[in-house]
């Protein structure tokens, strides 16, 4: 019990004191990118711990207002990755998704969100090197803009 | 103007009479003569409630959408502009309307004026708006009267408007006006300003903006791509996508969430604009993913009745996302 | 509601980074979560048991596991909480293993993450609902897509045990690369000799499909119900009447290449592969038959006695319904031409590929087992002069970074020693042989031996070194490289250079695997389900894979995995009826807007209009034809379409619970 | 009487700032330049030409979203390996919330009622928050609701009679005025060089106390009863309400006429956000994980969630129904349960709605007897 608060405490003061200061949500398709993250993870390639990964079947799935709730909940990151076109679990999903991730990218600075804190990508299976690469590269990006002041969303 | 007003009257008597339709959705005057609004003419006697000229903003074709009117085997006359029909278009190619069930009056049109822009000029009521070829001559109740030229007054939606021609229509009221020449799509002035500013500038012009909504939902239910209607996601608690919470973050992500839905299908006809009773400028959302649609697809919603919209449909080889 | 949440250990795995104890102390905290433990390996049976006994004794109606990645265990712990009577989809892992202990270093960081990782878990977990799998008719054929020795293997054991199969074959044969071969290492029996009755096997099994010359176009359906295009290509003769005399290649006057032979030499513009082909048909190659660049001609339709000709014939496209669909489509040798200049890029005669020499090593081949300086081929009078010194080259498109092939071929080692062994067979003792090698790779039965005889008994020269260049010098071709070992260059003059050229998938494997909705590798390799749970699966339910096209195989693996392939599909396939997943789209008809927007993005056509009682009409999704993709719910406006296990609310949910305070 | 000189309005308002926060009806910088209700700040001057602001003023007693209370729950599940004398398992059960062992709940409730003065407003609206106190303030022993009636208690109301009515004001007909007093602590009436104040409550009488007023003298109380008796007389007459609330009973199963009526109304809300005297609200709950809060908010007889019942079935499923309802609420239910209307003639409804439609229109309408209607299309 007295062990329990001890831990809890320390668990508040580390999310409270901002150490980690930033947190950036992925949404991941279960067929590709989440299994190219846990290779990633079988091949022991560090990255950086702020991520977040929320998994969907598809990119297909993906609604773009996911991505703006989690903005709207403080995020100060999104990365959405997928099958490359073509590879599909679904044979479409993400070609849908394509369509509705780009206007959505092109949208977010006009939300008041910088551009590079929002991005879709295709990660495969076997790419556990380059999901590694997009997560160091992404997570690098929005560390350097820092955590967001939201106003509008 | 007084032509085509003849024309609509002319048509809708024919309509009426033969009974090719129920009923006969056009405009006509308010409660005083600087008001126009959508009139529902049921007996070929009444078609001199029709009235056409630069006040006639609404646009009918939200009448069409399903539950609007109630009875849905209704045969329905209506009075489309062009930026009227793109929306139609847009129900069409959704096969939400049944062309079998309209009777469609298309009404070329030279812009439509910004009646608050006028109210704004003066303290008083305006209560008499008259028009006079290019000239606008507009009274206040306590008799103060001002000229304008048309052109000031126009929204500047009909300003860039492309499409002043109906896009679909059965019968025309009066000639087509002159089609604007230059290349397709849409201009973007009016978003230029906002455009210009910093991320942070626009996350607080933003939040400005719409800490003063005040969550009535004129702009979608006035809106005629928008036909959810009480199943409307951004009511549900459950899924709960919005909050019923009235506060700039939230009222944004309800319009998000509508910009998304429409997205596509919204030909930026801005009746959500000019329906916000606190005067909202919801076209630097509507009109941004316009632009944003026109740059990735070259796609324009609601001027190809065979067409999908952008948003339900893929091509393999679309030129993005390569990354 | 009672959660439970179980932290695991792994030993160390996750324990050596993530205080495993403390955080399922802190779940305690959680809404809902009435019972929290931590389990040092939760997936082994100590762990399920604990598991079960806990949700027995404190009523627990939901469960959270924080351990490795769904796609590792999920199936094992659904099964366990199955077994204490829970729901197995009121389950939900928290991925701490392959998503944090193993990515990170920093232990706090580490920890800190993996607690907000099974936060969001409890979340999702909590808008979990019962569900229930549903049940589909399976159709029991089976698809085997490619012909050579694993697909010849799988279509026997599954037709032996009853399955109606049905081979689809690009070329006009079966048989694949393994007919192409002399020898098979390390027995040095004679690959025809095991091969081809399995051919014959094949087209006289009552319960086997040859279709030959023919490829698949389309794949749709799922598990249990393909349905397939297949396009059988035109081959401008009847096969119903040909009888396979090869008259027709003989009096045929155009010359065309022969990739049997691997264009050793050339064929005839309609052909017979070789003699033992099955099934025996002849085709014409429409780029170079003279009727049909020309216009004229028609040799073959006047010699043919069985009037088999058809000129008009064109390419026929069937559709078929299988249970099950088989990849074996095999391999292609490394296209050396392009990538190596410096050995020439395919212009020196004297320098060929593995499996050309091998044609050449072959009885049954251009010539006839005898082994001749290509230069030195095909001139009218002098005879063809065979090679006193050949030299080996391995690792060419394997393990060699600089063209993109850093994976080991795993069967060049040996067919390289095979290949010097027959050499001196042939042509004789006497001959001079060098390998120049990085490593060898003589892991298999009997390999290290077989090497070992080929460097002692045989004298074959193995230097360790790659060769830096192959340039022509009055008639030998000088072979420069380094001796890593003795460390200088060593320079040996050659009368012929085989390039030990490595293992490619076919061309177009990555379309074919778009086709067919599984993943491939950056290579074009299949990629199995899990390397060691799964590694004959894909992840599409109901397809699977055998041979080379998943890996570089040796035949013995080959035929080995082709086997194992066949039990999984019979394991498939043993049932009538097959459980389909319950995380399908489900439509809320109270809140269907009836746009049907579903209708109009569902690849499978699973949602449909359904009438309701008072004549409108609704979405409704057909439960046995969703896959559970999700794309109509997120084109759904009002959101009444519910992916169970991806409901909105429960990503939603994860979301909102990632990002607090 | 008081009179305010025009250029004390500034130091009085700054004095008033001084013990609370001051509203005044203000043109906003931006292109839109609406007129709505805001704080004060110094130098910002109450825009007093036009008539009416966008929205009545009763957002600043009756919220249009106020927290009601925050709810935490905490929790003590058990960890380690589960000991023998855990009592039996109470099975698959959903909503067991009370049986789960070791959870507690903490709710607060917070009454924020800052003191507030709003100034400007015109006596429609002033009589607007009077009908909301019937609903909020324990009217015939009914609810009474703490936070709005700390608000209320809270607020002095200066309201400010209306110079030049709009065609579309029709308070008389209600037995209002443009210079009406009900719900007015302080009345000003503009005249010659500034506004004669009538101090009409307590608060009032507070007020004038203040050394930026100076007493009337004859003459511009005499103005200021010209200025009203003329204005009064410039409100147009809408209509009678003799025998409306009857009418509109005899004639509710009138769908045509309704239907005619609504069939241009778009279903949307505005006409019940502007309005002073709408008080529907919705109360709904926001957790995350183990905190909460519970919101109060606008809503109104449009809304599809409106009379929606849990089964699904909605009784209000059609836009006549949800039109008629309107209307009937303010002129029949809303009397017949507090004995006066729920409409104090502001025409926000009418001037603001998207199609225009004409509340005085439907009374006329609906509120006189229609034999017609019912007779034909049989």
């Amino acid at each position: 019990m007295t062990e329990k608060t001890e831990t809890k405490q320390s668990g508040d003061t580390a999310s409270k004191d901002g150490d980690r200061g930033i947190k950036v949500i992925g949404i991941l398709c279960n067929w590709c990118s989440y299994a190219g993250a846990d290779s990633a993870g079988t091949a022991r390639l560090k990255q950086p711990v702020d991520l977040r990964i929320v998994r969907t079947p598809c990119t297909g799935r993906i609604d773009p207002i996911f991505a703006l709730k989690a903005f709207e909940k403080g995020a100060d990151g999104v990365l959405v990755s997928g099958c490359h076109p073509g590879d599909c679990h679904y044979a479409e999903g993400n070609y849908y998704a394509r369509r509705r991730l780009e206007l959505l990218d092109r949208l977010i600075p006009h939300l008041g969100i910088e551009p590079e804190r929002f991005r879709y990508t295709w990660v495969s299976a076997s790419e556990s090197k380059r999901w590694q690469e997009v997560v160091t590269e992404f997570v690098g990006k929005v560390k350097q803009l820092g955590p967001r002041e939201r106003r509008a969303l | 103007m007084s032509e085509r007003q003849a024309e609509i009257r002319e048509l809708a008597k024919a309509a009426l009479s033969e009974g090719r339709v129920d009923y006969f959705i056009g405009w006509g005057t308010g409660y005083d003569n600087s008001q126009i609004v959508p009139v529902f003419v049921r007996d070929a006697g009444e078609v001199d409630e029709l009235v056409w000229n630069p006040l006639a903003q609404h646009n009918l074709s939200v009448y069409l959408k399903r539950k609007m009117p109630e009875s849905p085997d209704a045969k329905i006359g209506v009075c489309v502009k062009g930026c009227d029909s793109r929306t139609l278009v847009s129900l069409l190619q959704e096969e939400l309307v049944d062309p079998e069930q309209i009777y469609v009056v298309g009404v070329p049109c030279d812009g439509v004026i910004n009646r608050r822009a006028v109210e704004k000029e003066f303290s008083g009521e305006v209560v008499d708006i008259l028009f006079d070829g290019g000239r606008v001559t507009a009274t206040s109740r306590d008799g103060e009267s001002k000229e304008f030229s048309r052109e000031d007054l126009l929204f500047d939606h009909c300003r860039s408007c492309r499409y002043p021609n109906p896009l679909y229509q059965d019968d025309s009221a009066g000639d087509p006006v002159p089609e604007p020449e230059g290349e397709a799509g849409p201009i973007w002035e009016s978003l230029e300003e906002f455009e210009a500013l910093s991320t942070d500038q626009k996350s607080a012009r933003l939040e400005e903006v719409f800490s003063t909504c005040i969550r009535c939902f004129a702009c979608i239910h006035v809106c005629p791509v928008c036909y959810c209607w009480d199943q409307c996601v951004c009511r549900s608690r459950k899924p709960e996508l919005v909050s019923q919470k009235v506060e700039a973050k939230e009222n944004l992500m309800f319009q998000m969430i509508h910009m998304f839905h429409v997205a596509g299908r919204c030909p930026s006809c801005g009746a959500c604009d000019r329906a916000c009773p606190v005067e909202i400028p919801l076209y630097l959302l509507h009109r941004k993913m316009n632009q944003e649609l026109h740059d990735m697809l070259g796609f324009e919603a609601g001027v190809d009745v065979e067409a999908k919209p952008a948003l339900q449909t893929f091509d393999v080889e679309d030129p993005f996302g390569e990354h | 509601m009672r959660i439970g949440v179980f932290v695991c250990h792994c030993g160390t795995n996750i324990a050596g980074t993530v205080d495993s104890k403390g955080i399922a102390a802190r779940a305690a905290e959680l809404k809902d979560v009435v019972h929290t433990q931590d389990i040092t390996y939760t997936c082994s049976e100590p762990g399920q048991d604990a598991i079960q006994e806990a949700i027995q004794m404190k009523g627990l109606t939901r469960v959270v596991v924080a351990a490795c990645s769904p796609h590792m265990h999920e199936v094992t712990f659904r099964r366990c909480v199955e077994g204490a009577g829970l729901n197995p989809y009121l389950f939900e892992m928290a991925n701490i293993r392959e998503h944090c202990s193993w990515i990170h270093e920093d232990y706090d960081e580490a920890t800190e993450k993996a607690y907000e990782i099974i936060k969001m878990a409890v979340a999702k977990v909590r808008e979990l609902e019962p569900l229930y799998a549903n049940e589909v008719e399976v159709n029991k054929d089976v698809l085997v897509i490619g012909g050579g020795v694993a697909g010849i293997q799988t279509a026997l054991d599954l037709a032996d045990a009853g399955l109606q199969v049905t081979i689809v074959e690009k070329e006009t044969t079966i048989g694949g690369t393994m007919a192409q071969l002399d020898k098979t290492f390390p027995t040095l029996d004679c690959s025809a000799c095991i091969l081809t009755p399995r051919m014959v096997d094949c087209s006289q099994h009552e319960n086997i499909e040859i279709m030959a010359y023919s490829e698949v176009e389309r794949v749709q359906g799922y598990v249990g119900n393909f349905t397939v295009d297949i396009r059988r290509k035109a081959s401008y003769v009847d096969w119903e009447k040909c009888i396979g005399c090869e008259i027709c290649q003989q009096k045929c006057p155009a010359k065309a290449p022969d990739s049997f032979n691997e264009d050793l030499v050339e064929t005839k513009a309609i052909y017979l592969p070789f003699p033992q082909a099955v099934p025996k048909k002849a085709a014409i190659q429409y780029d170079y038959c003279r009727w049909f660049q020309e216009g004229k001609c028609k040799v073959c339709e006047r010699v043919c006695p069985a009037d088999a000709i058809d000129y008009e014939q064109e390419d026929e496209y069937l559709q078929r319904e299988f249970g099950a669909v088989v990849m074996a489509t095999g391999l292609d040798v490394f296209p050396w031409e392009e990538y190596y200049h410096e050995y020439g890029s395919g212009r020196i005669p004297d320098v060929i590929s593995g499996l050309q020499y091998e044609r050449m090593l072959n009885a049954s081949g251009p010539t006839g087992g005898h082994v001749y300086r290509p230069s030195t081929m095909g001139k009218k009078k002098e005879e063809p002069e065979e090679p006193k010194t050949v030299v080996f080259i391995q690792c060419v498109g394997s393990r060699d970074e600089s063209v993109g092939r850093p994976y080991c071929s795993s069967v060049c080692c040996m067919y390289t020693a095979k290949q010097a062994i027959l050499t001196k067979d042939h042509v004789g003792m006497d001959t001079d042989i060098y390998v120049f090698y990085i490593d060898i790779r003589a892991t298999g039965k009997g390999y290290e031996e077989f090497i070992k005889r080929a460097q002692t008994e045989f004298g074959v020269k193995y230097v360790r070194g790659r060769v830096s260049k192959l340039y022509e010098s009055d008639g030998k071709v000088v072979v420069r490289g380094a001796d890593t070992l003795l460390g200088d260059q060593v320079e040996v003059e050659a009368d012929l250079v085989v390039l030990a050229s490595g293992i490619t998938p076919p061309e177009g494997s990555g379309k074919l695997a778009q086709t067919i909705n599984i993943s491939y590798d950056e290579y074009g390799f299949f990629t199995e389900s899990h390397p060691k749970l799964r590694p004959l699966e894909t992840n599409t339910a109901g397809v699977f894979l055998a041979g080379a096209c998943q890996s570089p195989k040796d035949i013995p693996t080959t035929v080995a995995q082709a086997s194992g392939t066949s039990s999984k599909v019979l394991g498939l396939l043993s049932r009538d009826k097959l459980k389909t997943s319950p995380e399908i789209a489900v439509v809320d008809q109270t809140r269907c807007v009836s746009c049907w927007k579903c209708i109009e993005v569902c690849p499978f056509g699973a949602p449909e209009k359904q009438e309701q009682r008072d004549g409108s009409f609704k979405s409704h999704v057909i439960e046995s034809v969703c896959q559970g993709c999700g794309i109509c719910v997120a084109n759904c406006p009002v959101n009444c379409i519910a992916l169970k296990g991806f409901q909105t609310d429960a990503i939603i949910d994860q979301i909102e619970e990632a990002l607090l305070a | 009487m008081k009179f305010l000189a025009e250029d004390k309005l500034q130091s009085l308002l700054k004095e008033l700032a001084n013990a609370a926060q001051v509203v005044i009806p203000a043109r906003a910088e931006d292109a839109e330049g609406m007129v709505s209700f805001r704080a004060w700040e110094p130098g910002v001057e109450p825009e007093l030409d036009v008539l009416l602001t966008r929205q009545s003023a009763k957002e600043f007693i009756f919220k249009q979203c106020e927290e009601y209370l925050t709810y935490h729950y905490t929790m003590e599940g058990e960890t380690g390996v589960p000991e023998e004398e855990e009592e039996g398992s109470p099975g698959e059960d959903e909503d067991g919330l009370e049986e789960i062992a070791h959870e507690t709940l903490r709710v607060e409730a917070r009454v924020e009622a800052p003191p507030q003065v709003l100034f400007g407003l015109r006596p429609c609206d002033a009589s607007g928050l009077v009908q909301i106190d019937n609903v909020f303030s324990g009217y015939g022993g009914f609810y009474f609701d703490p936070m709005y009636n700390a608000r209320r208690e809270a607020t002095t109301i200066l309201a400010v009679a209306c110079a030049e009515p709009r065609s579309t004001c029709f308070c008389t007909s209600l037995g209002g005025s443009p210079s009406g007093t009900e719900g007015v602590d302080a009345l000003f009436t503009p005249v010659e060089g500034g506004f004669t104040v009538e101090a009409l409550t307590d608060k009032g009488e507070e007020l004038v106390k203040s050394s930026a007023f100076v007493d009337a003298e004859g003459s511009q109380e005499e103005a200021a009863a010209k200025v009203k008796e003329e204005i009064e007389g410039k409100v147009d007459e809408a209509f009678g309400l003799e025998g409306v609330r009857e009418n509109l009973q005899a004639n509710f199963e009138d769908t045509e006429g309704w239907d005619e009526l609504a069939s241009r109304c778009i279903s949307c809300g505005t006409c019940t956000y502007v309005c002073p005297n709408c008080y529907c609200f919705n109360i709904t709950d926001h957790k995350v994980e183990t905190s909460g809060e519970r919101v109060r908010t606008w809503d109104n007889c449009f809304n599809p969630s409106y009379t929606l019942e849990t089964s699904g079935h909605n009784p209000r499923a059609s836009k006549r129904n949800r039109f008629r309802n309107r209307f009937s609420h303010k002129f029949w239910y809303y009397p017949e349960k507090y004995d006066s209307l729920l409409c104090s003639g502001c025409g926000r409804c009418i001037t603001h709605c998207p199609v225009r439609i004409d509340l005085r229109e439907v009374v006329r309408e609906m509120g006189s007897p229609r034999v017609a209607a019912s007779g034909e299309e049989a």
